[in-house]
């Protein structure tokens, strides 16, 4: 295992699977580190074109509202100005237009109007209009030339009050799925998912204690720091480019070109460097504005977003009301578990509430589960994948009753959790059967840890909490271009948002039995490679490394071959080790080995080019378990919690690059704090919103946190080459609740409501308990 | 006969069947077979669900096969963040 | 919109007064250019004051020091005596903004934001700081707590702007603290704010005492009930408790994104009394 | 509309522009003098993406005007290295992987640099405050803050 603190830096390897390699589970520096510490880094907005215009958006002042009419005359009008776009720029999309892209079905119906609101606008910072001029100056103005009739129409924010008879309808044509609906009746509830087995009543019959209890979160944003960006330019002859900041430019090349009825191959689109993302880079908001003014100026035009119009009109996750009961016998083993959960969408259907519905009992091995969801409809921005979409609002209120109810039976929590922990083969609380799995290694590894082992000061809390998400691969496409002197171009298709370079490229050399320094990856364009499907859902040191060792071992298949040839033996007979072909049987005596140079530079005269590519789509994503423990201090007078200590301990597998596997474990766990403690959307009564800044929004900043220590499990996943699994995003699941469980210790108060605000906790201090919902 | 289990809610489709045993030997198969047994089931099934074999979750994946004494369950797609 | 930097109070004067269009003065700029940017203000004009010596000076007067409106809280903090002899007030300006802000924003400024939440202002109420306004009917000396009437309300007149503030000259056995509450450790607006300054005599009875709060009403409010409570006797646990069910019992604040009325209160009497053991613990060993 | 000529030092080299009033520092520095490793993340001085030093002192540069900087020293990310030599506190982030998606990394140098020169021996709380106006989201801010840390002592030594 490795540890943050001992190990922070330097080449200290990582424990490989009792194998020793030369590359993979070291601490190499990042390829691209260079030039994202001198600043030469380009990211969606750094990219200036000959005639660029820019391009600004139109957005509702209103969270619901008919849109009568719109005059652009006055800002066509205007001087400098090159071109305005609508609704009427875009052809609507079929009624079932839904078509697979990226990792999910996509409504495109849905989307078109999503990036430009048609009959209605649906939230406030909904856009209305856009307009292309030579400078910001003239484009503001424009914008403030346009008029808009709109018919303001009752809204609704809260997603148990849009469940409710009378709620004003945010889609008229909605038909809910997985759900019985009375012919002509209207709803908000666009899709109800359960998952689960055995009988919840048998099972709570069984129980010596049972806990009920009722929670909210609210929406977080995924908060990069690098707001969207892009660069569109369009030609007469209808062909395009795009440059933008996003997380996968294969779907975002889908999604424009189906929006704006191009031919998918003519849209040419290359991923900036990614300034953060964690899900919400994984749609399209301005990229198709930016094709639509292109194309109508004949002109590049960059479009960036503010700041607020981050925070107003692109995708949070889901705020959520939730319900959890769980049944427990006095030896600590559960009886059954049950949860309902209303995740709030957003304008338009898509909520994670089905994965938050599967992950929220997988911690445990249940006879008797049921989880019930409901995407429900409210006047707010469609929310956007955020870091396990749906389990961490699931899995903190889950997390917080098993907590209460070992405490209730007063068994350890970590000893509680092991009682009940999965292993593979285990049914999940989802359905199937895990396959290898690491929650048993975590829990134990955390409950050895040197933290969980050191007493309390007086007045502090400590608490823990299990996460656990799938994982995925999906489609990916490597190539290694071997060059004349034996160094090697890899060229990759997903997009690197957090080392991703390093870990693939170290893979690489590894395969090849070359220098790490030798490998030279980067990420090409759309034309440069097979499809890639997004950089998310943890899949890119994956299946981006199957893809690379498949590459890899093409590549060295046609070295072995070119060798053969040299030394007219079968290829049968040649063997590639340490970075050069062998002869083998005997020939060995009088034939020298031929390093990887050697061939490279005889290339030509064997046969020409040499190439290694590999194209896949990654199945049998390994799922990760992790576990956190966290201390706490809470100021009894003010309400504030401090976090005072904070350790994770995750499975990943294998950790390519320890280094960059310990910073998603640290982010996720700090990117946790900020949503368990200041992180919320605060809506006037007209529902717009208040805190659309990084002033209000209160991030946490780096003197609110402690160190995070890491502890890196490594049960190896048997699909992939080295035993990968992805990291990313289970590190975002435990926190809520760990921090939650933490300040229940501490206060003896048990908090149901997210975020746990000053105002809030005092309240509850000051109250007795933690059900205070009036305190904001 | 392969064990199929379907979860969400696709049993709203199956006249509540949430269990059953298919002579399958591949996903594509399988999406054949209970399209046509369940015409109610939706027409893009198969790029709405992930399906489980024996614990190992493939998406988009009409090939992957399906031993006789395979448990396969059909799970929601799941998308990453 | 026109750009400015005089380099005398006389011709930044004559700008601001024969410009029309709500001419601004330009400090540090950290609020300002922020409510350029969202649109909230569209001047037609902005006199940067940076080039006017006055402005941006530090000096000794009458016992005291006289500190330029533009000074930036980077540099207010680096003055060694100031900061020792008006260590709650350096703490105020410290705690505007980050390091980044700190090179910029200026008491000034903040003071002429006039935002009821500003940190300098009950600080600067505390210590009986005055500021020097210079305006075409000439000048005036004005006590901080003055100045501000409402929220972005203030009383200068068309052409008038603050030059510097005074903090007055500093007796023995004197001490001064200011405490704000936020949800973080750094980067927000204080949900409430407290100074407090007292002094003590030989025998160690309070013998003076100032005490203000802030984000609790439209502008900073000096508490004279709470400096009452301190004020000639000795400063026990009682003294503290009255002055700080004073401070609380002046407190009119609302629900906002920032924190709820109930909340305000409570924590306005916890700062107090906090703040009131800082100052003390300083005058007694001052 | 009228503009202004401005003449500065920017990484040591003078420089002329001409801006409009209401342009930032940030503006000119990104737009006019393609100088675009200073980056925009909020434009309101929370996220201090856009740091840079203006004699020697770390100021937004979302919070300058333009026209404010005649006759000043300004520093930006630009001007960190010398030639091909990396400043220690560039490598440090690089072997401390002090960094994920690299955004805020310019900031986080300029401000780090800022508080080396001012306090070569800072303690973990010093380095925490200091660069609490600079937001990191991918990182949780361990390896930054080891980095400086250990970029300190090595300067030290």
């Amino acid at each position: 295992m490795t540890d943050s603190n001992k190990a922070s830096s330097g080449n200290g390897t990582g424990n490989g699977n009792g194998k020793d390699y030369k590359w993979v589970g070291t601490r190499a520096v990042r390829p691209d580190g260079v030039d994202k510490v001198t600043g030469r880094a380009k990211f969606g907005a750094d990219l200036h074109l000959p005639n660029m215009l820019v391009g600004k958006v139109l957005r509702s002042p209103h969270a619901h509202a008919h849109i009568r009419s719109i005059d652009t005359s006055a800002a066509e009008a205007l001087s400098g100005v090159k071109a305005v776009i609508t609704r009427d720029d875009f052809s609507d999309q079929p009624k079932g237009a839904v078509q697979p892209a990226g990792e999910m079905t996509i409504n495109y119906r849905d989307m078109v109007r999503n990036v430009m609101a048609r009959e209605k606008a649906l939230y406030e910072g909904h856009a209305i209009a856009a307009v292309a001029a030579v400078d910001a100056r003239i484009a503001t103005k424009a914008l403030s030339l346009i008029k808009v009739d709109f018919e303001v129409l009752p809204h609704v924010i809260d997603p148990v009050a849009a469940m409710e008879d009378g709620a004003p309808i945010i889609q008229e044509d909605l038909i809910a799925d997985g759900m019985e609906q009375s012919p002509g009746s209207m709803t908000n509830i666009a899709k109800r998912v359960e998952f689960g087995h055995g009988d919840v009543a048998v099972g709570f019959a069984e129980a010596d204690v049972v806990i009920e209890r009722e929670f909210t979160t609210q929406p977080v944003h995924q908060g990069y720091i690098e707001p969207h960006a892009c660069v569109a330019s369009m030609t007469e002859d209808g062909q395009g480019e795009l440059w933008l900041s996003t997380q996968g430019h294969y779907v975002a090349r889908g999604h424009c070109a189906t929006l704006l009825g191009l031919d998918v191959s003519k849209l040419r689109v290359q991923a900036s460097e990614i300034g953060g993302g964690f899900g919400g880079k994984t749609v399209v908001y301005l990229e198709p504005l930016a094709l639509a003014l292109s194309r109508k100026a004949c002109q590049p035009v960059k479009m960036a977003m503010t700041r607020e119009e981050v925070f107003r009109a692109t995708g949070p996750t889901s705020g959520a009301h939730l319900w959890v009961k769980v049944g427990v016998t006095n030896d600590g083993r559960i009886t059954a578990a049950d949860a309902v959960l209303k995740y709030q969408a957003g304008a338009f259907p898509g909520s994670p509430v089905a994965q938050g519905a599967q992950c929220a009992f997988a911690p445990y091995e249940l006879n008797h589960v049921r989880t019930i969801g409901y995407d429900i409809l409210v006047n707010r921005p469609k929310v956007a994948a955020y870091r396990a979409p749906g389990a961490p609002i699931a899995e903190y209120a889950t997390e917080s009753v098993m907590d209460e109810i070992a405490e209730a039976i007063g068994m350890d929590p970590l000893e509680f959790r092991l009682k009940n922990a999965p292993k593979q083969g285990s049914q999940s609380s989802y359905g199937p059967k895990f396959p290898a799995i690491g929650c048993i290694e975590t829990l134990e590894a955390a409950r050895d840890h040197d933290h969980y082992q050191t007493p309390l000061k007086s007045g502090q809390g400590r608490g823990v909490a299990t996460g656990y998400w799938f994982n995925i691969g999906g489609q990916t496409s490597a190539t290694l271009n071997l060059s004349e002197d034996g160094s090697v171009a890899l060229v990759l298709g997903t997009v690197d948002v957090g080392g991703t370079r390093a870990s693939l490229a170290m893979m690489a050399a590894e395969q090849l039995g070359i220098d790490l320094d030798k490998v030279r990856p980067m990420i090409g364009d759309t034309s440069a490679l097979g499809y890639n499907m997004l950089t998310g859902g943890s899949r890119v040191t994956f299946a981006g490394g199957i893809a690379v060792v498949g590459a890899a071992q093409d590549l060295i298949g046609t070295l072995k071959e070119r060798a053969a040839k040299f030394w007219d033996i079968p290829v049968d007979d040649v063997e590639w080790a340490d970075g050069e072909a062998r002869a083998t049987n005997g020939y060995t005596d009088n034939m020298q080995p031929l390093p990887l140079q050697e061939i490279a530079k005889d290339m030509a005269k064997t046969g020409g080019p040499i190439v290694g590519a590999h194209s896949i789509n990654a199945q049998g994503a390994g799922p990760s378990f992790g576990t956190h423990v966290v201390d706490v201090d809470v100021d009894r007078e003010t309400g504030r919690v401090w976090v005072t200590r904070y350790t994770v301990v995750q499975d990943a597998g294998k950790a390519i690059h320890p280094s960059y596997v310990e910073g998603q474990y640290q982010g996720g766990a700090v990117q946790g704090i900020g949503w368990a403690l200041n992180e919320e959307y605060i809506y006037d009564d007209n529902g717009r919103l208040e805190n659309a800044g990084f002033l209000d929004y209160r991030v946490p900043v780096c003197s609110d946190v402690p160190m995070i220590d890491t502890v890196i499990v490594e049960v190896p996943n048997p699909t992939h080459p080295y035993g990968v699994r992805g990291v990313g995003e289970t590190p975002i699941v435990p926190p809520m609740a760990a921090i939650s469980n933490a300040v229940a210790d501490a206060l003896g108060i048990r908090f149901t409501d997210l975020p746990m605000s000053p105002p809030r906790v005092l309240a509850a201090i000051k109250a007795g308990n933690g059900d205070v919902t009036t305190a904001n | 006969m392969a064990r199929i289990v379907l979860t969400g809610n696709l049993q709203l489709h199956t006249e509540g069947v949430k269990e059953l045993e298919l002579d399958v030997n591949t996903i594509r198969q399988l999406m054949r077979q209970l399209t046509t047994r369940y015409p109610g089931l939706p027409a893009d099934l198969e790029d709405e669900v992930a399906v489980s074999i024996d614990g190992t979750i493939y998406q988009d994946d009409w090939f992957a096969e399906i031993a006789p004494d395979s448990e396969v369950h059909l799970l929601p797609k799941i998308g990453g963040g | 919109m026109r750009y400015e930097s005089p380099q005398t109070v006389d011709q930044a004067i004559s700008l601001l007064a024969g410009a029309g269009g709500d001419p601004r003065v330009l400090a540090g700029g950290t609020d300002l250019l922020v409510q350029l940017r969202a649109g909230v203000i569209d001047p037609e004009l902005i006199v940067d004051i940076k080039q006017i010596d006055e402005a941006m000076a530090i000096s000794t007067e009458a016992g005291g020091f006289r500190v330029g409106a533009a000074v930036s809280g980077a540099r207010l903090k680096e003055h060694d005596t100031l900061s020792a002899s008006w260590p709650g007030v350096v703490e105020a300006a410290d705690l505007i903004g980050s390091t980044q802000i700190q090179g910029r924003a200026s008491m000034g400024g903040n003071l002429c934001n006039a935002s009821p939440a500003a940190d300098t202002v009950p600080a600067l109420i505390a210590a009986g700081a005055t500021c020097a306004l210079a305006g075409p009917g000439g000048r005036r000396e004005v006590p901080v707590e003055e100045i501000c009437t409402g929220p972005g309300q203030t009383i200068l007149t068309d052409g008038e702007f603050v030059v510097s503030i005074l903090l007055p000259a500093r007796g023995s056995r004197s001490g001064d603290a200011y405490l704000r509450f936020i949800p973080r450790t750094e980067m927000d607006i204080a949900v409430v704010g407290v100074g407090v300054s007292l002094s003590l005599d030989r025998d160690g009875q309070c013998s003076a005492a100032r005490v203000a709060v802030g984000a609790v009403a439209p502008t900073a409010l000096l508490v004279p009930a709470a400096a009452e409570a301190l004020v000639g006797g000795t400063i026990d646990d009682a003294a503290i408790d009255a002055m700080a069910a004073a401070v609380r019992a002046v407190c009119r604040p609302i629900d906002d994104k920032r924190g709820t009325v109930a909340y305000r209160i409570e924590v306005a009497g916890v700062l107090a009394e906090r703040a009131c053991r800082i100052a003390l613990d300083r005058a007694g060993s001052a | 509309m009228a503009k202004y000529h401005i003449t500065t030092r920017i990484n040591g080299d003078d420089v002329e522009f001409l801006c409009a009033p209401e342009q930032t520092l940030l503006d000119v520095l990104r737009d006019d003098l393609r100088l675009t490793g200073s980056k925009e993340g909020c434009a309101s001085g929370d996220c201090g993406a856009c740091s840079v030093t203006i004699d020697g002192r770390l100021v937004c540069s979302c919070l300058v005007l333009a026209a404010e900087v005649g006759g000043q020293e300004i520093e930006t990310i630009e001007g960190m290295a010398d030639g091909d030599r990396l400043h220690p506190l560039q490598q440090k982030f690089l072997d401390f992987a002090a960094l994920q998606c690299g955004v805020c990394t310019p900031g986080f140098l300029v401000a780090a640099k800022a508080l080396l020169d001012h306090n070569p021996n800072p303690s973990e709380t010093e380095v925490r405050y200091w660069l609490a106006g600079n937001l990191c989201r991918c990182t949780g801010y361990d390896k930054i803050v080891r980095a400086v840390l250990d970029t300190a002592a090595e300067i030290r030594n």
